[in-house]
């Protein structure tokens, strides 16, 4: 085992196990900056599949972004839901069972689904020409956004003013009644 | 093996380095807020008080750890640290003389700026793990802060990206300079490649990216919370803000970050639109002044000098300027800084298109 | 080179856990991160392929879209989950029943 | 909305122009002078720091500071004691069995003092004690930078006498005293026999 994959089976452990505690722990502040370790351990994975350009987005976008909204979201809110965030009872549920059920049998059809498959020998993947490490992907990405993915490019941008304009009016004070 | 040994040894040498300008930092702000207010700052501890820093980490490090009661405890620990390493990861793509760049990412602008958002998250750590009042609301006021003036930032930040077509310091400090292959055209006419020096800065290349220039310096400033944007840490108001209940040298890395981070800030700018480590001495005729004064130790002499230059033009603008009240920053942020660094931005574009 | 089934299997592990969140889970905003974690097992697979498509870069772009996306989402999902609590003062969803108030 | 950014600026320049050049006047410091002197308020340039250990500001003559007693001319009177409105002066006296010799301004002494302790952490600094001594011995001197450890230590004791020395001319006062009364006793029984 090279150093390579030491460190990416390192990444991934840790993505799986912060993941685990996140939907498991109790306390919820504490769960979503463990979210940020899971979220941080996949954009180590990003680089493992020569995705730079979508590593950094993701720190950018998730970790400065969507996490410190969430946060920002629990802290600007009153006590009260700060403190029905926590629930005090601890007991193991019947539907938690049937969940982790339900998450089991997902997870075992999607692995052997992946065992079943002999990726190598596929032939889109033969025939394919791999991006190689020193590859500008940044310099692709520039350039396809701008020609071949216009379209939804500019479809994006048009979503994302409308989900400003949404999330403004939303989360606005409404008028006394 | 040698490989990662040469890693470990950068690390450690880029750490010496923010631990020596902390220092350095701490005692020069003191002395020039101490001239500026007709005092004489500290004279005691050594000539002048120059051992004055040292005297103060010490005592930083005897003290005792203190963790509140109904602190959050993991996050309480954390937190100086991820705020510290945020910042210190920082300078892993920093351009310090031809050449010499301890990791030459062709995303390093866009990597640092990935890196140091992360520095909010640790903020917010600090300031929820302390179960403090004043250290939340501390927090969510730097939080609030940053996050708004990062649009700036980042605008003004592309402007220049879209100038020098690339993510890659380097390659941008190189074409400001007399080392670059492409030509460079002083205000977008005159062509300066064999001259150089200052007319080849960022600035001069390209006459918007001085607004550009003071965009980012106003949010940098921001960015790293100093004064007169420094409501997190208002000391009237907030006692501290989020480093509240910090204490002894869990206080001291947190000091160390921002520090590190004003001259982070200082020197990204720095590189951007002032020219990075090339010379601002020009060429002129059989004077090749640009030429003598470049190469790996002028470069290190230019890129300090000019990033200190920076540092104290923060310090003094801090000791000049009152405090923002919160919602005068906001607006400041939303009204005026955002419209013109996306006109910059646009600005920039057409430049791009027909200049070059 | 890390092979391909490698990314898929944590993907897949990825999804289900987040899968568990969605469904078990009583709190809005801990679903919400399930549901990030779905995306996100999505984007991890759409990334891993990508690497197989140089000229097109499908894989990397449409990854990019996705975690934009799935960021104005959450914007507009933790708006909507504040106005949910000013309204019912819980953010339970299954106690969330009425249409009408 | 222009003229807004550009007031903005000019203040913001001017701003940092005081700043500078009060920073480039802090090459020179302004003199130590004491506040009689008639150029104190001319010097409006330079840093104010008084360095405090090494350079001291030179106190007023009318200035109240710490208290010192010249032993030599105190007749212990008891009279500073009485008026001093914190009762911080403590003292002690003997009666002596002769004239102990005279102060600087001729007046006998006839009280040996053995103890004379005066509370430097209870005194006001009213100056009272100084008025009303009549040898004038109890002054105020420039002295206002004392420190202590410990608070016991701000009791200045100015009785030179030491307990053994106190002991003795208590001593004495008794043994006089004892003559005395036997002289007394004896002369009444003489008195006495006499009329009788």
């Amino acid at each position: 085992m090279n150093t390579e994959q030491l460190i990416f089976y390192f990444f991934s452990a840790l993505l799986l196990t912060s993941a685990l505690m996140v939907v498991s722990i109790q306390n919820l502040v504490r769960s979503i900056f463990l979210f940020f370790v899971s979220l941080f351990s996949l954009a180590a994975l990003y680089i493992f599949a020569l995705a730079d350009f979508i590593a950094i987005t993701q720190v950018v976008i998730y970790v400065g972004g969507v996490l410190v909204l969430m946060l920002f979201a629990f802290m600007l809110s009153n006590k009260e839901l700060l403190n029905s965030l926590q629930p005090i009872k601890k007991s193991f549920k019947f539907y938690q069972l049937i969940g982790i059920f339900i998450c089991l049998a997902f997870l075992f059809v999607l692995v052997s689904l992946n065992l079943q498959i002999d990726f190598s020998n596929l032939s889109w993947i033969k025939s394919s020409n791999p991006i190689m490490e020193s590859d500008n992907t940044t310099h692709t990405i520039g350039i396809l956004s701008m020609t071949r993915y216009l379209l939804p490019f500019e479809v994006l941008s048009v979503f994302l003013l409308m989900a400003l304009i949404g999330a403004a009016h939303l989360a606005r004070k409404g008028k006394k009644t | 093996m040698n490989f990662y040994l040469t890693y470990v040894l950068v690390a450690c040498a880029l750490f010496v380095f923010t631990a020596l300008f902390t220092l350095f930092a701490l005692y020069s702000e003191r002395k020039i807020s101490a001239f500026m207010q007709d005092r004489l700052g500290p004279m005691e501890v050594g000539k002048y008080g120059s051992l004055q820093a040292f005297a103060d980490i010490l005592k930083m490090l005897q003290k005792e750890f203190i963790i509140p009661t109904a602190a959050d405890k993991i996050l309480f620990i954390l937190a100086p640290i991820i705020i510290f390493v945020s910042v210190y990861l920082g300078f892993a793509a920093l351009p310090w003389a031809p050449g010499l760049i301890p990791a030459s990412l062709n995303l390093g602008i866009f990597y640092i700026f990935a890196i140091l958002s992360i520095e909010t998250l640790g903020i917010l750590m600090a300031g929820w793990g302390s179960n403090n009042k004043y250290a939340l609301l501390g927090s969510m006021r730097s939080v609030a802060q940053m996050v708004s003036y990062e649009i700036p930032t980042g605008i003004s930040v592309l402007s220049v990206v879209m100038i020098s077509q690339s993510l890659n310091l380097q390659e941008i400090t190189i074409r400001q300079g007399i080392l670059t292959s492409d030509a460079i055209n002083f205000l977008g006419i005159w062509d300066v490649k064999a001259i150089g020096g200052i007319l080849a800065w960022n600035v001069f290349q390209a006459p918007h990216l001085i607004i550009a220039y003071f965009i980012y310096f106003i949010a940098s400033l921001a960015e790293c919370n100093r004064a007169p944007f420094d409501i997190p840490e208002a000391e009237s108001e907030l006692i501290g803000g989020f480093h509240v209940e910090y204490s002894g040298l869990r206080f001291a890395f947190i000091f160390l970050a921002e520090y590190s981070m004003m001259f982070l800030v200082g020197m990204i700018g720095v590189v951007l639109f002032l020219g990075g480590w090339n010379t601002p001495l020009p060429n002129i005729g059989s004077l090749s002044l640009a030429n003598w004064t470049t190469g790996i130790g002028w470069g290190i002499f230019w890129i300090l000098f000019k990033t200190l230059s920076v540092v104290a033009m923060q310090i003094w603008i801090r000791w000049t300027l009152p405090r923002f009240r919160v919602d005068q920053l906001m607006s400041f942020c939303w009204k005026v800084l955002t419209p013109l660094s996306f006109l910059c931005m646009l600005i920039s574009g057409i430049w791009r298109l027909t200049m070059m | 080179m890390i092979p391909l089934s490698h990314f898929l299997i944590i993907s897949a592990v990825l999804f289900c856990i987040g899968l568990y969140a969605v469904l078990t889970k009583k709190n809005a905003i801990q679903i919400l991160i399930g549901i990030e974690f779905m995306i996100n097992a999505a984007v991890l697979n759409f990334v891993a392929f990508g690497r197989f498509d140089k000229i097109n870069g499908g894989g990397q772009l449409f990854a990019l879209f996705a975690i934009v996306l799935a960021a104005a989402g959450v914007a507009v999902a933790l708006a909507i989950i504040l106005n949910v609590y000013k309204h019912f003062k819980t953010i339970d969803p299954s106690k969330i029943d009425k249409l009408k108030n | 909305m222009i003229r807004k950014v550009l007031k903005v600026f000019k203040t913001v320049i001017k701003g940092l122009k005081l700043t500078l050049r009060h920073f480039f006047a802090a090459t020179e410091s302004r003199k130590v002078k004491a506040i009689s002197d008639p150029d104190y308020f001319a010097q409006n340039s330079g840093t104010t720091t008084i360095q405090y250990p090494h350079v001291q500001l030179p106190v007023p003559d009318v200035g109240r500071y710490q208290l010192d007693v010249e032993m030599d001319d105190c007749i212990v009177c008891d009279l500073c004691a009485k008026i001093c409105p914190v009762d911080c002066i403590d003292i002690e006296s003997i009666k002596s069995t002769e004239a102990i010799g005279k102060t600087s301004d001729g007046t006998t002494k006839r009280l040996y003092a053995a103890k004379f302790d005066i509370d430097m952490a209870k005194c006001m600094y009213c100056g009272l004690c100084t008025v009303v001594c009549p040898t004038e011995c109890i002054v105020m001197t420039d002295t206002y930078d004392r420190s202590m450890i410990d608070l016991n230590e701000m009791t200045y004791k100015f009785s030179d006498m030491t307990a053994a020395e106190a002991d003795e001319k208590r001593f004495a006062l008794e043994q006089l005293n004892a003559e005395r009364f036997a002289a007394k006793q004896l002369a009444l029984q003489q008195n006495i026999g006499n009329q009788i």
